[in-house]
C-alpha cells in the first residue's frame, strides 16, 4: 500500500536524490550501490584466488623430479615487479584524487603512469615465464609447475584486463568527461587495481619467498 | 546527471573507496600508505634472503608482514576504516576473510593429514611407531 | 483433511521399514565382524536418539496443522502471538541437547573405529594389499607372496590388515558385512582392518563409481578357519601362473567380471612400486605423498 | 576446420538417444515455429528476451527451471526402470555408457539447471517486491545472469544431440575425469556449461546480496525485513563465497584436460584429493544455497496461512545466518572414506551435527507459527506442512551419515541417495513448488487451480515415500549408488516399489501440467483483482497482481515487520482518501537491453568451439563477447523516465479495486 507515505517521510524526485543512508532512508544512491556491489565481486574474486593458493600450497613441493622454486626464481625480478605494482597502485590514488578535482591534465598524467607501470609489470612477468619455459620448466611439467603458471597466471591475466579497462577509461572520459556513469566506473577501477596489488602481496610472499625456500 | 559532486555527499553511506577527508589530506594518506608499503615489502625481501635470522622462524614473519601490508593497503589505499557509515563494507570484508581462512585453512589441515596418513609402507610404519 | 493420507503414506513407509528389517540377509543388517557390529549399533543407537525426537516433531507437526484449521472453531485464535521467551529457549535447548549426545557418540567412535585402527586380538593380523583395477580387484599377500583376483581368501577370527592402492581411478573397497569402507587411490596407500568372525563367504563391492565395468567390480570374501585357509595357500603357492612383469600387463588391461584365479608368486616390490612409483620405472610415474612433508629418516626415530 | 567435430558425433545407431534428440528437436522446433506463425518474435524480443525488469526475469528462470525439471525428470524414469529391471550381467535396456550419462546428467542437470535457477527465479521475482523498492541493483546484470544460465543449459542438452555428456558422475571426480580415463568430449560438455552457467550464478548472487544489503524501502531496517530475504541474503552470500571455488577447480581440471597440466592427474606429482577437497567446499554450501531460500518460502507460507506473525523472527533470523557460516565447515563429511585421521573425520562429523541445531529451531519455530493460527489449507501450505514431515526424516539421515563409522558403512550406497533425495525433494522441491503456487497470482494476475494443486501435492508426497523409503532400506542391504546391473535378485522387489513411486510422481507432475492449463483457460474466473489474494502479510502483495513494472509508484513507508499487515489494519477510508492526496513523482526505470541475450550468444559458440575445439569459432566468439562488453561498457543513458501522470492513473485504479471494488 504505497499511500502510507502520507503524512510520513516522503521520498523526493528519485533518480539522483534519492535519501542517503539505506536503511533508514530507502535504497542507496546509486554511486554506493554500484561500489558495494563491485566490492562484493572483488570478494568473490579473492574467494577464487584463495583456491588456486590452496592448491598451490598443497602442491609446492609436487615438482614430480623436476625444477623446484628455488631453483627457478629469480629474487630481484620478483623485487622490480613488486616495486612496479605498488607505484602503480599508488599512482591509480593519485589518478582518484585527480578525479576527484575534476583536473583532467592530472588525470591524464596518473592513468598513464599506471598503465606504464603495469604494463612494465606484465612484461616483466612474460619475460620470466618465457625464460622459465626455455629452461623446460613448462606447466605440464610437474604438479608444481602447473600450481605456479595457473596462480601467477591468473593474476597477470587480471592485471591485463585492468590495464585494457584503463585504456577504455581514459576515452571515455576524454570523450564524455566527467559524467556519473564514467565516474562510477573509474571508481570501479581504482577499487580493482588496488585489490590486484593486495593479492600481489600474498602472491610474492607465499609464491616466491616462501616457494623458494 | 550533472549534479555529479553532490554523489559524495551522502551523510549515511560511503563506498568502499571513498575517503571522506580533503583531498589534501587524502593525498597524505596515500603517501603514508605508499612509504609504509615499501618498508614492509622491502623487510620480506630482506628477511627472505638474509641469513641472520633464525631459519623456522622466517615463513611466520612473512606471513605477518604480508597480512600487515594487505591492511595498509586496505586503510590508506582502499580507505576501508571502522568507522560507522563503513560497517557494510567492512562486514562483508569480514565474511570474505572468514570465507578465505576456512577455506585455505581447512584445506590444507585436510590435506596434510590426508597425505600423513597415505604415504607408502616403510615410511608409514615408523610414522605409527612414534 | 491433511491428515489420513499423510497417515497412510507414512503408515505405508513404515511398514516398508519394518518388514525389511524382519528379513534381513546380508548387506550391513547383518554384520560378521566386530567392525561391522560395532557400527551397526552405532547406527541404530544414533538412529534411536534421533527418533525420540523426529518421531513427536512429526506427530507433532500434524497435529498442530489439523487442529488449528481454519474450520476448528474450538481452537483459539491468537493473531498475535509471535514470541515466547520460554519456548524459544526450549527449541534451542532440545536440538542442542541432541547434538551434544550425538557430537560425543560421534567423536570417540570416530577415534575408536578409525579404519587403520588395528584390532584387538591374539592372533597376529594376516597382511593383504589390495589393489583397483579397470574392474576388477587384485589381493596380494605379501607375507604368502601370493595373490588372487577377485577372491578374497582370509582366516576366520583373524584380523586382517589391509593396504590399499590404486592402478587408475579411484575405488571404494567394501564388504558392506564386515564393516568400514575406504577408498583406493592410484599412488596412495589407504589402510583398513577388519576381521570376519566365522567363516563363510561375503560379497565385496567397489562403492566408489570408476568407470563403465563399475557394477561387475564384485569379488567374494571367503572367511575359511585357519588350517583351511592355510592349506589354500598352499594349494595357490603350487598352481597358476606367476604374477611377474607381462602378466601384470596383460591385468592393467581393462576388462569386466574376470574369474576369480590365484598366482602362485608375485613379482617383488610391485605393491610399493604402486603405491610410490617412482621405484619402478616401468609403472607410470607418480607421487602421492603429502607434498613437502619430510619423511621421517629410514633408519631412526626423532 | 572443425576440431574433433565430424558425423560420427551424432549417435546415430543409438536408437533411445536418435529418439530422445529427435524428440527433443522436434519440440524446440515447434514451438520456434509455432512463435514465427503468431509473429510472436517482436513481442518475445521486447517484453522477455531483452527485459531487465526483475519480475520477468524471475518468470524466466522459473520457466527454464520447470523444463529442465522434466529434462531431469526423464533421466529418473530410465533410471528408475532400468534398475528395475536389470537383475543378471548385461541385463537392462540401457548399456552402461549410456546409464552413466544419464546419472551424470540428471544429477547436473537437477542441481545446477533445475534447483538453482528455480531458487534464484523465486529470489528474483520477490525480493525487490518484498522489499519494497523497483527493481534489482544491476538490472542488465541480471539479464546477463540469466542468459548465462541458459546458455549453460543449452551446452548440456546439446550434448545430447551433438557428441555425449559426461560419464563420471554428477562430480567428476578425476583421475576418472582426466583425459586419459575420459577422453571423448562428455566432460568437457560438463565442464564449459558449468563454468558458464557458474559465472551466470556468481554475478546473480551478487547482484541479489547488492541489493538487500543496499536498497530497502525508507524505514526497512534489517531486522523488518521479511525472512524470505534473509533467507536469499544468506543464500547469495553463500553464493559469492562457494561459486568462485567451483570456477577454480573447474579451472584447473580443464587446464589438466586441455594444457596437460598435473593438478589432478596420477601422474606428475598431481593430486586426485585436492579435486574432491575443492570440490566440496563448494558442493556442501551448495545445497544449502539451495535449501535456504526454500526455508524462506515456508515461512512466508506458513505465516500468511496461519494468519499470525512468524513465531521467533529474531531466531530464524539467527538460525539462517548460523547455517550460513557454518555450512562452510562441514564439508569433509562427503570423504569420510578417504583416509583421513580420526581427528579430522571427528571434527568435520561434529561440525555437521551441528547444524542440526539451527535447522530444528526452524522447524519448531514453523510449528510454533502454525500454533493458535487459523491454518487455510491452501496448496502451499499443503507443501510446506508436507516439507516439515518429510524433511525431518532427510535430516535425521543427514546426521546419520555424519558420524563418521557410519558413514563407513552408508557412503555411496543407495541410503546416501535416499536421504538427499529425501531433504532435496522434501525441501527444495517442495519449497519451489510452494513458492511457484504462492506467488503465481502475483506474477500472472490470476489463482491457479486448488484441487489440481492438491492432487499434484498427494501425488508428490505419497510417490516420494514409495520412490525413496526403499532406497534406505537398499542402502542397507548394501546396494550401492550408480549401478547399472546387480546380481542380488533380493533387491528387486524394491526397486519396482521405487519404479512405482515414480509412477506416483509422474502423475503429481502431470497434475501440475493439468493445473497450469486449466487455470489458464479459466484465467477470466480466477483473476486476482485486489493484488492481495491470501491476506499476505509482507509488501509484495500491496502491488496490483500482476505488479506494473515500477512496482512501487511512490516507494512505502515501512514501520516494522510484516508491513503489509499492518498497514492493511489501518482504516480502509483513511487509505482512499490518502491514494488520492499522494504527491506522484516521476521515476526512472532501467531501459531494456539485448546484452544479456548477446553475450549469452557468444558464451554458446565460445563453449560449443571449445568442447570441439574449433579454435577459429573460438577466436571468433571471444572477440564477439570483447566486443559486447566494450559497447555495453561505452553506453550512457540506460534508463528512461515513466511520468507521473501515468503512475496516478494506475496505483489509483489499484486502490480503488482493493479498498472498493475488491474483498479484502
Ligand atoms: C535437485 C536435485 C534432484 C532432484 C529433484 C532429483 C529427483 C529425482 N531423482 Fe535424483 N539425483 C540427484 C539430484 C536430484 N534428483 C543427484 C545430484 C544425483 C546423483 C547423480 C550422480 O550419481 O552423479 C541423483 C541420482 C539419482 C539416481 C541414481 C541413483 C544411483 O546412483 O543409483 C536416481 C535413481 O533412480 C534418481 C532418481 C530421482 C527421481 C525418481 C527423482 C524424482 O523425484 C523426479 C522428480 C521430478 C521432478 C523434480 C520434475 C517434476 C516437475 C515438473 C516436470 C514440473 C512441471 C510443471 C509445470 C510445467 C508446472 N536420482
Ligand atoms: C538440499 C540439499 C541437502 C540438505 C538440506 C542436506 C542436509 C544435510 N545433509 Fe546432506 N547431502 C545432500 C543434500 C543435502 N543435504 C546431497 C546432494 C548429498 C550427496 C551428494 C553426492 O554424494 O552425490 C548429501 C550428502 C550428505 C552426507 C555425505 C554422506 C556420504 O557421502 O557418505 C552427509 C554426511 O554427513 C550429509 C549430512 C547432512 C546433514 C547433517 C544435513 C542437515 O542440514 C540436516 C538438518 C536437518 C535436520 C536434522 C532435521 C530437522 C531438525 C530437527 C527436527 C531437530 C532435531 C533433530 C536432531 C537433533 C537430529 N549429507
Ligand atoms: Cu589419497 Cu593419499
Ligand atoms: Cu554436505
Amino acid at each position: 500500500m504505497t499511500a502510507t507515505t502520507l503524512g510520513g517521510h516522503e521520498p523526493p524526485h528519485t533518480h539522483h536524490g534519492m535519501p542517503a543512508s539505506a536503511s533508514a532512508a530507502g535504497p542507496a544512491p546509486k554511486r554506493i550501490i554500484i561500489a558495494y556491489g563491485f566490492w562484493l565481486f572483488l570478494l568473490s574474486d579473492i574467494v577464487m584466488f584463495s583456491a588456486f593458493f590452496a592448491t598451490f600450497a598443497v602442491l609446492g613441493k609436487a615438482t614430480a623430479g623436476g625444477p623446484t622454486g628455488a631453483e627457478l626464481f629469480d629474487a630481484r625480478n620478483v623485487a622490480v615487479e613488486t616495486a612496479l605494482l605498488l607505484f602503480s597502485s599508488f599512482s591509480c590514488g593519485m589518478m582518484s584524487l585527480a578525479m576527484d578535482a575534476r583536473h583532467r591534465g592530472t588525470f591524464y598524467l596518473g592513468a598513464a603512469i599506471t598503465f606504464i607501470l603495469g604494463l612494465g609489470f606484465l612484461v616483466l612477468e612474460m619475460r620470466e615465464f618465457a625464460d622459465m619455459v626455455a629452461r623446460g620448466a613448462t606447466a605440464d611439467r610437474s604438479a608444481f609447475l602447473s600450481g605456479f603458471f595457473t596462480l601467477v597466471g591468473c593474476h597477470g591475466a587480471h592485471v591485463a584486463v585492468g590495464l585494457l579497462w584503463l585504456a577504455v577509461m581514459v576515452a571515455q572520459v576524454a570523450d564524455k568527461g566527467w559524467r556519473a556513469t564514467v565516474l562510477h566506473r573509474l571508481m570501479c577501477f581504482s577499487l580493482f587495481w588496488h585489490a590486484l596489488d593486495i593479492i600481489w602481496v600474498a602472491l610474492f610472499t607465499i609464491v616466491y619467498l616462501m616457494g623458494a625456500r | 546527471m550533472a549534479d555529479t559532486t553532490q554523489e559524495h555527499t551522502h551523510g549515511g553511506d560511503t563506498a568502499p573507496g571513498d575517503s571522506r577527508e580533503e583531498l589534501l589530506s587524502s593525498l597524505k594518506a596515500y603517501v603514508i600508505g605508499l612509504a609504509l608499503a615499501i618498508i614492509l615489502t622491502a623487510t620480506s625481501f630482506w628477511a627472505a634472503g638474509t641469513h641472520v635470522l633464525w631459519q623456522p622462524g622466517v615463513p611466520i614473519g612473512l606471513a605477518v608482514l604480508a597480512v600487515a601490508q594487505m591492511g595498509v593497503h586496505l586503510v590508506f589505499f582502499l580507505h576501508i576504516t571502522t568507522g560507522p557509515d563503513n560497517t557494510n563494507n567492512v562486514l562483508a570484508l569480514a565474511f570474505g576473510v572468514l570465507i578465505v581462512f576456512l577455506v585455505v585453512a581447512g584445506s590444507l589441515w585436510i590435506m596434510a593429514n590426508l597425505s600423513a596418513n597415505m604415504m607408502p609402507l616403510e615410511m608409514m610404519d615408523l610414522h605409527h611407531q612414534r | 483433511m491433511a491428515r489420513p493420507a499423510t497417515a497412510i503414506a507414512l503408515a505405508a513407509a513404515l511398514g516398508l521399514m519394518l518388514l525389511g528389517l524382519a528379513g534381513c540377509s546380508g548387506g550391513i543388517l547383518d554384520p560378521q565382524g566386530p567392525v561391522a557390529v560395532q557400527e551397526l549399533t552405532i547406527l541404530w543407537d544414533s538412529m534411536g536418539i534421533m527418533l525420540a525426537i523426529v518421531i513427536p516433531t512429526i506427530l507433532a507437526t500434524l497435529g498442530v496443522a489439523w487442529w488449528f484449521r481454519a474450520g476448528n472453531t474450538r481452537a483459539r485464535y491468537r493473531p498475535d502471538w509471535e514470541y515466547s521467551g520460554r519456548i524459544e529457549m526450549v527449541v534451542w535447548a532440545i536440538p542442542a541437547m541432541t547434538v551434544l549426545l550425538l557430537g560425543g557418540i560421534g567423536w570417540v567412535s570416530s577415534r575408536d573405529l578409525d579404519p587403520p585402527k588395528p584390532l584387538p586380538a591374539d592372533t597376529p593380523p594376516v597382511t593383504v594389499q589390495v589393489v583397483s583395477l579397470d574392474w576388477k580387484w587384485l589381493f596380494i599377500y605379501p607375507d604368502q607372496n601370493i595373490a588372487s583376483i577377485n577372491h578374497l581368501v582370509v582366516p576366520a577370527g583373524t584380523p586382517v590388515s589391509f593396504q590399499l592402492t590404486s592402478d587408475g581411478v579411484m575405488n571404494s573397497f567394501f564388504v558392506p558385512q564386515l564393516g568400514s569402507q575406504i577408498y583406493t587411490m592410484p599412488g596412495m596407500i589407504t589402510r583398513l582392518n577388519l576381521q570376519a568372525d566365522r567363516p563363510g563367504r561375503y560379497s565385496g563391492i567397489s562403492a566408489q563409481f570408476s568407470g563403465a565395468g563399475f557394477p561387475d567390480m564384485l569379488f567374494t570374501l571367503e572367511a575359511l578357519p585357519r588350517d583351511a585357509f592355510d592349506s589354500w595357500v598352499a594349494t595357490a603357492r603350487a598352481q597358476g601362473e606367476a604374477l611377474d612383469a607381462p602378466a601384470w600387463a596383460r591385468l592393467t588391461q581393462s576388462s569386466r567380471a574376470d574369474r576369480p584365479r590365484t598366482f602362485r608368486s608375485v613379482m617383488p616390490g610391485l605393491f610399493d612400486a604402486l603405491a610410490n612409483p617412482g621405484h619402478n620405472p616401468a609403472l607410470p610415474q607418480t607421487n602421492p605423498h603429502w607434498p613437502g612433508h619430510d619423511y621421517p629418516p629410514l633408519d631412526g626415530h626423532p | 576446420m572443425f576440431g574433433k567435430l565430424s558425423w560420427s558425433a551424432i549417435p546415430i545407431n543409438e536408437p533411445i538417444d536418435m529418439i530422445a534428440s529427435g524428440l527433443m528437436i522436434l519440440a524446440v522446433l515447434g514451438v520456434l515455429a509455432w512463435v514465427t506463425v503468431k509473429g510472436y518474435w517482436p513481442y518475445l524480443w521486447r517484453e522477455w528476451l531483452t527485459s531487465v525488469d526483475h519480475k520477468r526475469i524471475g518468470v524466466m528462470y522459473v520457466a527454464l527451471a520447470l523444463v529442465m525439471l522434466l529434462r531431469g525428470f526423464t533421466d529418473a524414469v530410465m533410471m528408475r526402470l532400468q534398475q528395475a529391471v536389470s537383475v543378471g550381467p548385461d541385463a537392462g535396456y540401457l548399456p552402461p555408457e549410456h546409464y552413466n550419462q544419464i546419472f551424470s546428467a540428471h544429477g547436473t542437470i537437477m542441481i545446477f539447471f533445475m534447483a538453482m535457477p528455480f531458487v534464484i527465479g523465486l529470489m528474483n521475482f520477490a525480493v525487490p517486491l518484498q522489499l519494497g523498492i523497483r527493481d534489482v541493483a544491476f538490472p542488465t546484470l541480471n539479464s546477463v545472469s540469466l542468459w548465462l544460465t541458459a546458455s549453460g543449459i543449452l551446452l548440456t542438452n546439446m550434448s545430447l544431440v551433438v557428441g555425449e555428456f559426461a560419464r563420471t558422475g554428477w562430480l567428476a571426480y578425476p583421475p576418472l575425469s582426466e583425459l586419459k580415463y575420459s577422453p571423448g568430449v562428455g566432460v568437457d560438455y560438463y565442464l564449459w556449461a558449468l563454468q558458464i552457467s557458474g559465472v551466470g550464478t556468481l554475478l546473480s548472487g551478487i547482484n541479489l546480496a547488492t541489493t538487500i544489503l543496499k536498497m530497502r524501502a525508507p524505514g526497512m531496517s534489517y531486522m523488518r525485513m521479511p525472512v524470505f530475504c534473509w533467507t536469499s541474503l544468506a543464500s547469495n552470500l553463500l553464493i559469492i563465497a562457494a561459486f568462485p571455488v567451483l570456477t577454480a577447480t573447474f579451472a584447473m581440471l580443464l587446464l589438466d584436460r586441455y594444457l596437460g597440466m598435473h593438478f589432478f592427474t596420477a601422474d606428475g606429482d598431481g593430486n586426485p584429493m585436492m579435486y574432491v577437497n575443492l570440490i566440496w567446499v563448494w558442493g556442501h554450501p551448495e545445497v544449502y544455497i539451495l535449501i535456504l531460500p526454500c526455508f524462506g518460502v515456508f515461512s512466508e507460507v506458513v505465516s500468511t496461512f496461519s494468519g499470525k506473525p512468524l513465531f521467533g523472527y529474531r531466531s530464524m533470523v539467527a538460525a539462517t545466518m548460523a547455517i550460513c557460516i557454518l555450512s562452510f565447515i562441514v564439508w569433509l563429511h562427503h570423504f569420510f572414506t578417504m583416509g583421513a585421521g580420526a581427528n579430522v573425520n571427528g571434527f568435520f562429523g561434529v561440525m555437521t551435527m551441528i547444524i542440526a541445531v539451527p535447522t530444528g529451531v526452524k522447524v519448531y519455530n514453523w510449528l510454533f507459527t502454525m500454533y493458535g493460527g487459523r491454518v487455510r489449507f491452501h496448496a502451499p501450505i499443503l507443501w510446506s506442512v508436507g516439507f516439515m514431515v518429510t524433511f525431518v526424516i532427510g535430516g535425521m539421515t543427514g546426521v546419520l551419515l555424519a558420524v563418521p563409522p557410519a558413514d563407513f558403512i552408508l557412503h555411496n550406497s543407495l541410503f546416501l541417495i535416499a536421504h538427499f533425495h529425501n531433504v532435496i525433494i522434501g525441501g527444495v522441491v517442495f519449497g519451489v513448488l510452494a513458492g511457484y503456487m504462492y506467488w503465481f497470482p502475483k506474477a500472472f494476475g490470476f489463482t491457479l487451480d486448488e484441487g489440481w494443486g492438491k492432487v499434484s501435492f498427494w501425488c508428490w508426497f505419497v510417490g516420494f515415500y514409495l520412490a525413496f523409503m526403499p532406497l534406505y532400506y537398499l542402502g542397507m542391504l548394501g546396494m550401492t549408488r550408480r549401478l547399472q546391473h546387480y546380481d542380488n535378485p533380493g533387491w528387486q522387489p524394491w526397486l519396482i516399489v521405487a519404479a512405482v513411486g515414480v509412477a506416483f510422481i509422474l502423475a503429481g507432475i502431470l497434475a501440475l501440467i493439468i493445473q497450469l492449463v486449466v487455470s489458464i483457460r479459466t484465467r477470466e474466473r480466477r483473476r486476482d483483482r485486489t493484488g492481495d489474494p491470501w491476506q499476505g502479510r509482507t509488501l509484495e502483495w500491496s502491488t496490483p497482481s500482476p505488479p506494473p513494472a515500477w512496482n512501487f509508484a511512490v516507494l512505502p513507508q515501512v514501520e516494522r515487520e510484516d508491513a503489509y499487515w499492518h498497514m492493511k489494519r489501518r482504516a480502509r477510508e483513511e487509505r482512499i482518501a490518502a491514494a488520492e492526496a499522494l504527491a506522484y513523482a516521476p521515476i526512472h526505470m532501467p531501459l531494456n537491453s539485448p546484452t544479456g541475450f548477446v553475450t549469452a550468444f557468444f558464451a554458446v559458440v565460445t563453449g560449443f568451439a571449445l568442447i570441439w575445439h574449433i579454435w577459429w569459432l573460438v577466436i571468433l566468439g571471444l572477440v564477439g563477447a570483447l566486443i559486447t562488453t566494450l559497447v555495453f561498457a561505452w553506453r550512457d543513458e540506460s534508463e528512461f523516465e515513466i511520468a507521473a501522470d501515468e503512475l496516478a492513473r494506475v496505483d489509483r485504479a489499484h486502490h480503488q479495486a482493493y479498498w472498493v471494488g475488491g474483498t479484502p
